[in-house]
C-alpha cells in the first residue's frame, strides 16, 4: 500500500524516501549535516532541511555526552566526513548548548527556487552562529494600546483571583 | 520436505498462518468449535500422557515454595523489568498503555511470573479447557518474546519423542496456573529461533528437569554455547547479517563462498541512522518504579 | 467601499425625507443595520500581541475551558429538563469517543477475544432541535467530543458553542432521540451511559487506502502470472454478458477511492466500562485508525433489544444517585483479581 | 423606544418642525446649541486665519527611523503636519496619530507655527503612550457627541466632560447629566447598539479634528448654555500661561479639550458603547451618568475571541483618575509577584 509523504509520517514512519534507497539517503543527509557543521547555515531544498534538522539536534545530543563517550565519537566520526569537524563538534557546538536541552537549530522557509524545479527552499542553521539574524521576530511592545488594554485585563484576573482565594 | 516435522502451534490469531505440519491437531479437530485456538493443550496431553500420571507425584516434594521464594528474591534484588511493559513507539495516547498496565499488575499479584529471557528453560503449568481438573505442564526453552501490554507472548520449545514441539504462550492468559524457571541464563541471541534448524540436541531438555538454583544477585549467568546447525536449507538466511546471530558454528556449515555472498547483505551503517533509535531508559525507569510499588503492596 | 456606504446613508435619508415614514421601523433599522463597518481582511489571533500577552491567553482559555467544563458536571439545579422512565423501542442518545486501540480480554471459560478500548472525552449534548424543526418523526440532539483550541476558528462557527456553554469540540455529530430522551444542552455524557453486556453500533471514517485495483478493493483473483497473459495480472476480466443486455449493470464492482469514507460495526458487545477514565471496551474492531473520533450508540439490531433492556435514561448522571465503582465488568468476563482458572 | 429609531436618524431634518411646534423656552434644543457653537467656531477661525497677513515658508525637518533627511518647505501658520504626511507617502496619512513637533506632541491638524524637526508618532512605536491617551481621548470625544446627538429633542442632555481614564482601565467614558425624566431609565443592550450604531456613522464620514486656541472670552460665548463648561473654561483659562483656551471640533461637534486628539475619526476600526453606569445620585451638576465605551484603531485588528474578552471587561464600571492613579505604581511593581503565584496556584 501506497500512501502519501504526509501520511506516512503521521502514520510513525518517521524518515523520509529519499535518493537512491537508505544507503544513500544516509550518504545524502551525511553531506548535508557535514556542510551545516561546517558553515552553521545552510540553503537546501525544505524536505532535506527538514530530515537533516533531527539529525543535527540528536548529534548534538551525542556529542554532549564528551568526546571520550565512545558511541559519540563513532557517531560523529560517521556523520562528519571531513574530520576536522570532528573537533569543532565537540569544543564549539557542545559546550555552547550546554545550558539548553533541546532545540538547536532553526529552520526557515524561504522563496521557492527560481531554476529547474522550483522546488520549495528553506534555510537550516545551528542557533547562536557568527551570522546576522534572517528573522528578527516582530512581536508589539507591552505599550501598545491592545496591550495595555489586555494587560488591565490580566491585572483585574489576578486581583480577582487573590479576592477570591 | 524437512526431516523433522515441527508442530508449531501456536494462539488462535496466528494459527491463520499456512504452517506445515501439524497432523497431530487433527486428532482434537472433532472438539468443536469455541476451543479451536486451544488445540495445543489437548496435544501435549496426549503427548506427556505417560508423564501426566506420574505428576501429581511429583508435584507434592517440598522443594516447589522453595524455588518461588528463591525467584521472587531475585525479582527483588536484579532490576528487571519485564519487556512487555514498554510501550511501543508510535501515536498513542498513554493512558491506554497506563490501564493496560494497571491490569498487568494486578495479574501479577495473583500469578507470580519470575524474571526470565529467551534462552532460559522454563516450565508452564496450564489448565485443559477439554480435560477437566487436569493440568498441562510443558518444559522448554524460551526461544521469543514478543508482543506488548496484556497481549504479550512467549514460545517455549522442546523435542519431545523426536519431535519438536513449540508452544505460544499468552503470558497474562488466566489459564496459566504456574511458570517455573528451571534455569536461569542468557544466550548470546535474543531471538533463538534458529534452534528449529539446529541438530534436535541443543532444543532437546528432559521434561522432569530439576530446578537448578541460580543466583539472586549480579549479572544473569551467559550461556556463550554456539549450534551447530542442520544442513541447509534452513527455514531463514541466518548468515545474513541482518540477525546478527551469534550463536551459530557458521564455520562449520558455510563455504568461504556462503560466507563472502552474505555479506552483500551487510547494512552497516542502519546503526548510524540516529531516527531508528528509540529510547526507553527513561519511560523503563518511570513503569520501573510504578510496577515496584504497585508488586510490592 | 466607504463612499458607497456613505451613499447608502444619504439614500436612506432621502427616502425618509420624502415619505415621512415614521410608522415603518423595522425598515428602517433594518437599512440602518448595514451601515456598520465592519473588518473586511482579518487577522490571525496574535499578530499585534506581545508575547506575554499571547501566553497569558493560552492559559486563561485552557484554564477557563477546563473550568467551563468542570462546570457542567453539576448543571444547575434551576431547571433540569423532566427526566423520564425508560420504555421499549425508545431512542437514547448516542457518545462521541476517541479510539485508543485494542488489547485482549479473557472470559470465565478462558477464551479470549480483542476488544477496542474507546475514550470519552469532554462530550457534551451542545444543541437540542425540536422534532417540528428536524424532520417531523423525530427530535435531533447535537453532541460534540474532545475540546479544541478556539483561536484559528472562525466566530460563526463558535455559535453552538457559545450557546451550550462550552468549550468548541473537535467533532459534533448528530443523534436522533425519541421525544422523552432529549437533554438539556450543555450536559455532559460519560462512558458510563453504556452498560456491560449491552450491544452497540460504532460509526467512523475508515482509513483512506486511495484509488485501489479491483483485487485489493473487492478481493477479486486477477489473472494467472503466466500461461500467455499480456498486461492482465490484476484486472478484473470481464464485466458483464454482453449481447442481451449489452450494458454493464450498475453497481459493478470496478477500481476506485478505497477508505475514507464512514462505516458502521453493527452490534458489539460492551465487555466492560471504566467510570473514572470513560472507558468502553467494545468487542472487535471498529473502523478508523488510532485516535480518530468514532460514534457510539445503541445498537440498532432488533436481535440484540432484549440485551439493552433498561439502560441509564436519558443517560447517566454523576451527580445522581448511582454510586458508580471505578470499573464495571460483563458477567462473563475474567477478572485480574479472581485467581487462575481451573475446570473441574 | 420604538418610534426614536427615525429621530434618532434625522435629528437635523426634523428640528425646524419641532422646534417651531414646542414651546417657546429660553433653553435652545441641542441641535440647535451645536449649530451655534459651530458657526462660532468657524467665525473665529476665519478670523484667526485672516490674521495672517502674508504666506511665509519654513522649513520642517523629518526626523525618525525611515525616510532619513527628508525635509519640507511649507507654508508657516497653514501648514500642518498631516499635510507634510501627504507629501511623504499614504502610509505617514493613514498611519500617523500624532506629530511630534520639536519635543511637543502636535495634532497632526493643527497648523505650524516656525521651522522645526517633524516625528510622526503611530500605534505601533515602541512607547506608544502619548499616542493612546490621544487615541481614548477622541473616542471619548465621540461618544459625548453621541450621547449628546441620540436622544430626543424633549429630554435635556448636558455633558460634563471626559474624564482622563488609563488605557489599563480598560474603557474610556465621558460623563453627561440626563434629563429629570430620564431617572428611571436604563438603558438595555439594545440602546447601547444604537448608539454604537451612531458611531460607526461618524467613523464612516471620517471626519479630521480641528484645533483652536481661543480667548476664554469667546470659550465662554461657544459654551454659554452649558453651567459646567462655562466653570471649566474659567478654571483652564486660569491655568494656562497665555491665557487662551483650546477648543476642538470634529464635524458640527464642538467640545473643550486640552488636546491633543487624534487626526480623523475614521482611524477606530472597532467601536462599541458597551454601559451606562449612574456616577452620581445628586452632584453640583444633577444626577451623573457615566457612559463607558471601547474602541480599537484599525492599525491593531484584534481576534473576535480577545474582542469579546474585552468587551466584557469594558462593562465593568470604570474608577475615577485620581484612585487609579494612585494604584497605577503599586500594581506594576506586583504585577511579577501575582503572577508568579497565580502559577503556583495552576501548578498546585
Amino acid at each position: 500500500m501506497r500512501l502519501s509523504l504526509v501520511s506516512l509520517i503521521s502514520h510513525g514512519r518517521v524518515g523520509r524516501r529519499m535518493g537512491l534507497g537508505p544507503e544513500s539517503r544516509l550518504n545524502l543527509l551525511r553531506g548535508l549535516l557535514t556542510g551545516l557543521v561546517r558553515h552553521e547555515r545552510i540553503e537546501t531544498t525544505w524536505a532535506r532541511a527538514d530530515e537533516v534538522r533531527f539529525y543535527a539536534e540528536k548529534i548534538i545530543d551525542y556529542a554532549k555526552k564528551g568526546d571520550t563517550d565512545q558511541k559519540a565519537m563513532k557517531l560523529a566520526n560517521y556523520w562528519l566526513t571531513e574530520k576536522d569537524l570532528i573537533h569543532k563538534l565537540f569544543k564549539v557546538l557542545a559546550p555552547r548548548f550546554s545550558k539548553q536541552a533541546s532545540h538547536y537549530t532553526h529552520m526557515y522557509q524561504i522563496p521557492n527556487r527560481k531554476t529547474l524545479d522550483r522546488a520549495k527552499m528553506a534555510v537550516l542553521e545551528y542557533k547562536g552562529n557568527p551570522f546576522p539574524p534572517l528573522i528578527t521576530r516582530k512581536c508589539d511592545s507591552e505599550k501598545t494600546l491592545l496591550n495595555q488594554l489586555l494587560q488591565g485585563y490580566r491585572l483585574d484576573m489576578v486581583q480577582k483571583k487573590n479576592a477570591t482565594s | 520436505m524437512r526431516t523433522e516435522s515441527h508442530a508449531a502451534v501456536t494462539d488462535m490469531a496466528a494459527s491463520r498462518r499456512p504452517l506445515v505440519a501439524v497432523c497431530i491437531a487433527l486428532r482434537s479437530s472433532e472438539r468443536t468449535s469455541a476451543f479451536l485456538g486451544d488445540r495445543f493443550f489437548s496435544t501435549t496431553t496426549s503427548f506427556h500422557s505417560p508423564a501426566e500420571d506420574e505428576q501429581p507425584r511429583k508435584f507434592t516434594p517440598p522443594t516447589k515454595p522453595v524455588i518461588v521464594d528463591k525467584t521472587q528474591t531475585e525479582v527483588t534484588q536484579r532490576k528487571f523489568l519485564s519487556p512487555e511493559f514498554i510501550p511501543p513507539r508510535q501515536r498513542t495516547v498513554s493512558v491506554k498503555f497506563s490501564i493496560e498496565r494497571k491490569d498487568m499488575i494486578q495479574r501479577r499479584k495473583m500469578l507470580n511470573i519470575p524474571e526470565f529471557y529467551p534462552g532460559c528453560i522454563l516450565a508452564a503449568t496450564t489448565s485443559d479447557p477439554n480435560a477437566n481438573g487436569k493440568l498441562n505442564r510443558f518444559v522448554g526453552i524460551c526461544i521469543e518474546r514478543s508482543g506488548k501490554g496484556l497481549g504479550a507472548t512467549f514460545t517455549l520449545r522442546n523435542v519431545i519423542e523426536g519431535q519438536g514441539v513449540e508452544i505460544c504462550f499468552e503470558l497474562y492468559n488466566p489459564r496459566i496456573q504456574r511458570i517455573e524457571v528451571l534455569k536461569l541464563e542468557k544466550r548470546l541471541d535474543d531471538n533463538l529461533t534458529y534452534l528449529r534448524d539446529a541438530l534436535p540436541e541443543y532444543s532437546t531438555f528432559d521434561v522432569n528437569l530439576k530446578a537448578v538454583p541460580s543466583p539472586a544477585t549480579g549479572e544473569v549467568p551467559m550461556n556463550l554455547l554456539k549450534v551447530i546447525m542442520k544442513p541447509k536449507p534452513w527455514s531463514k538466511r541466518w548468515e545474513r547479517p541482518k540477525f546478527k546471530i551469534q550463536g551459530i558454528r557458521f564455520d562449520l556449515c558455510l563455504t568461504e563462498e556462503q560466507k563472502k555472498e552474505a555479506m552483500k547483505w551487510d547494512q552497516s551503517w542502519q546503526e548510524f541512522d540516529l531516527m531508528k533509535e528509540y529510547d526507553t531508559s527513561k519511560i523503563e525507569e518511570e513503569i520501573w518504579q510504578e510496577v515496584k510499588q504497585e508488586v510490592g503492596k | 467601499m466607504a463612499h458607497l456606504r456613505i451613499r447608502l446613508i444619504r439614500i436612506t435619508c432621502s427616502l425618509l425625507k420624502s415619505t415621512n415614514v415614521l410608522g415603518d421601523h423595522a425598515a428602517t433599522r433594518s437599512s440602518c443595520l448595514q451601515l456598520t463597518r465592519n473588518i473586511n481582511s482579518s487577522t490571525w489571533w496574535e499578530e499585534h500581541l506581545s508575547e506575554e500577552n499571547s501566553k497569558f491567553l493560552r492559559r486563561l482559555t485552557a484554564e477557563e475551558f477546563r473550568q467551563q467544563t468542570a462546570s457542567k458536571e453539576c448543571p444547575l439545579k434551576d431547571e433540569p429538563w423532566p427526566r423520564h422512565t425508560w420504555q421499549p423501542g425508545n431512542a437514547r442518545v448516542g457518545l462521541i469517543a476517541v479510539k485508543l486501540g485494542m488489547m485482549p480480554v479473557w472470559t470465565k471459560t478462558g477464551e479470549k477475544h480483542a476488544v477496542t478500548m474507546l475514550q470519552v472525552q469532554d462530550c457534551h449534548v451542545l444543541k437540542y432541535v425540536a422534532k417540528e424543526d428536524y424532520d417531523g418523526k423525530v427530535a435531533a440532539l447535537y453532541v460534540g467530543g474532545k475540546n479544541v483550541s478556539p483561536f484559528h476558528r472562525t466566530e460563526d462557527s463558535m455559535e453552538i458553542f457559545r450557546n451550550a456553554g462550552v468549550p468548541p469540540k473537535q467533532k459534533i455529530s448528530i443523534f436522533r432521540v425519541s421525544d422523552n430522551a432529549i437533554l438539556k444542552p450543555g450536559t455532559p455524557l460519560y462512558a458510563a451511559h453504556f452498560r456491560p453486556g449491552q450491544y452497540v453500533d460504532v460509526t467512523a471514517k475508515t482509513i483512506g487506502k486511495g484509488f485501489q485495483g479491483v483485487m485489493k478493493r473487492w478481493g477479486f483473483s486477477g489473472q494467472p502470472a503466466s500461461h500467455g497473459q499480456t498486461k492482465t495480472h490484476r484486472r478484473p476480466g470481464a464485466s458483464g454478458p454482453g449481447g442481451d443486455p449489452a450494458r454493464v449493470f450498475p453497481g459493478k464492482k470496478m477500481p476506485g477511492q478505497m477508505g475514507n469514507v464512514y462505516n458502521t460495526a453493527y452490534g458489539l458487545k460492551v465487555w466492560r466500562v471504566n467510570t473514572k477514565h470513560n472507558i468502553i471496551y467494545v468487542n472487535g474492531s471498529v473502523p478508523g485508525h488510532r485516535n480518530c473520533l468514532v460514534k457510539v450508540t445503541d445498537t440498532r439490531l432488533p436481535t440484540r433489544t432484549e440485551n439493552n433492556q433498561n439502560p441509564p435514561f436519558p443517560t447517566y448522571f454523576k451527580d445522581g444517585e448511582e454510586n458508580l465503582p471505578e470499573d464495571l465488568y460483563d458477567d462473563e468476563m475474567f477478572q485480574f483479581t479472581e485467581p487462575s482458572i481451573t475446570y473441574s | 423606544m420604538a418610534c426614536r429609531a427615525p429621530c434618532l436618524l434625522l435629528p437635523w431634518r426634523l428640528m425646524s418642525s419641532t422646534a417651531a411646534s414646542r414651546p417657546v423656552t429660553h433653553h435652545p434644543s441641542t441641535p440647535e446649541i451645536q449649530k451655534l457653537r459651530n458657526e462660532m467656531f468657524s467665525k473665529e477661525k476665519a478670523r484667526q486665519q485672516s490674521l495672517i497677513p502674508r504666506i511665509e515658508k519654513i522649513e520642517v525637518q523629518l526626523v525618525g527611523d525611515a525616510d532619513l533627511g527628508t525635509m519640507f518647505i511649507m507654508n508657516k501658520g497653514l501648514s500642518t503636519p498631516y499635510s507634510c504626511a501627504r507629501h511623504l507617502s499614504e502610509w505617514y496619512t493613514d498611519n500617523s496619530v500624532l506629530a511630534l513637533v520639536n519635543g511637543e506632541v502636535w495634532d497632526m491638524n493643527r497648523p505650524l507655527t516656525q521651522s522645526c524637526e517633524i516625528k510622526f508618532l503611530t500605534f505601533k512605536d515602541q512607547d506608544p503612550e502619548e499616542v493612546n491617551k490621544a487615541y481614548w481621548r477622541s473616542c471619548a470625544m465621540m461618544l459625548g457627541y453621541v450621547v449628546e446627538t441620540a436622544f430626543k429633542e424633549e429630554f435635556s442632555v448636558e455633558l460634563l466632560q471626559s474624564p482622563e481614564v488609563p488605557v489599563v482601565s480598560g474603557a474610556f467614558c465621558y460623563d453627561v447629566v440626563l434629563d429629570s425624566q430620564l431617572n428611571s431609565w436604563k438603558p438595555t443592550q439594545e440602546n447601547l447598539q444604537s448608539f454604537t450604531k451612531e458611531v460607526n456613522k461618524l467613523i464612516h464620514q471620517n471626519l479630521p479634528f480641528e484645533a483652536l486656541d481661543v480667548e476664554p472670552k469667546v470659550a465662554l460665548d461657544i459654551f454659554q448654555h452649558s453651567r459646567c463648561k462655562k466653570a471649566q473654561v474659567e478654571e483652564k483659562a486660569s491655568g494656562s500661561p497665555q491665557g487662551t483656551v483650546r477648543v476642538y471640533r470634529f464635524g458640527e461637534f464642538v467640545d473643550l479639550s486640552d488636546g491633543p486628539h487624534i487626526s480623523r475619526t475614521g482611524l477606530c476600526s472597532l467601536y462599541e458603547v458597551t454601559a451606562a453606569h449612574i456616577l452620581e445620585q445628586q452632584g453640583p451638576w444633577g444626577r451623573v451618568h457615566r457612559f463607558q465605551g471601547l474602541s480599537l484603531p484599525r492599525q491593531l485588528r484584534v481576534f473576535y475571541h480577545i474582542w469579546e474578552r474585552l468587551r466584557r471587561r469594558a462593562r465593568n464600571p470604570v474608577e475615577d483618575t485620581d484612585s487609579r492613579k494612585a494604584e497605577d505604581p503599586s500594581e506594576g511593581l506586583t504585577t511579577p509577584d501575582s503572577s508568579s503565584e497565580t502559577q503556583q496556584q495552576s501548578e498546585r
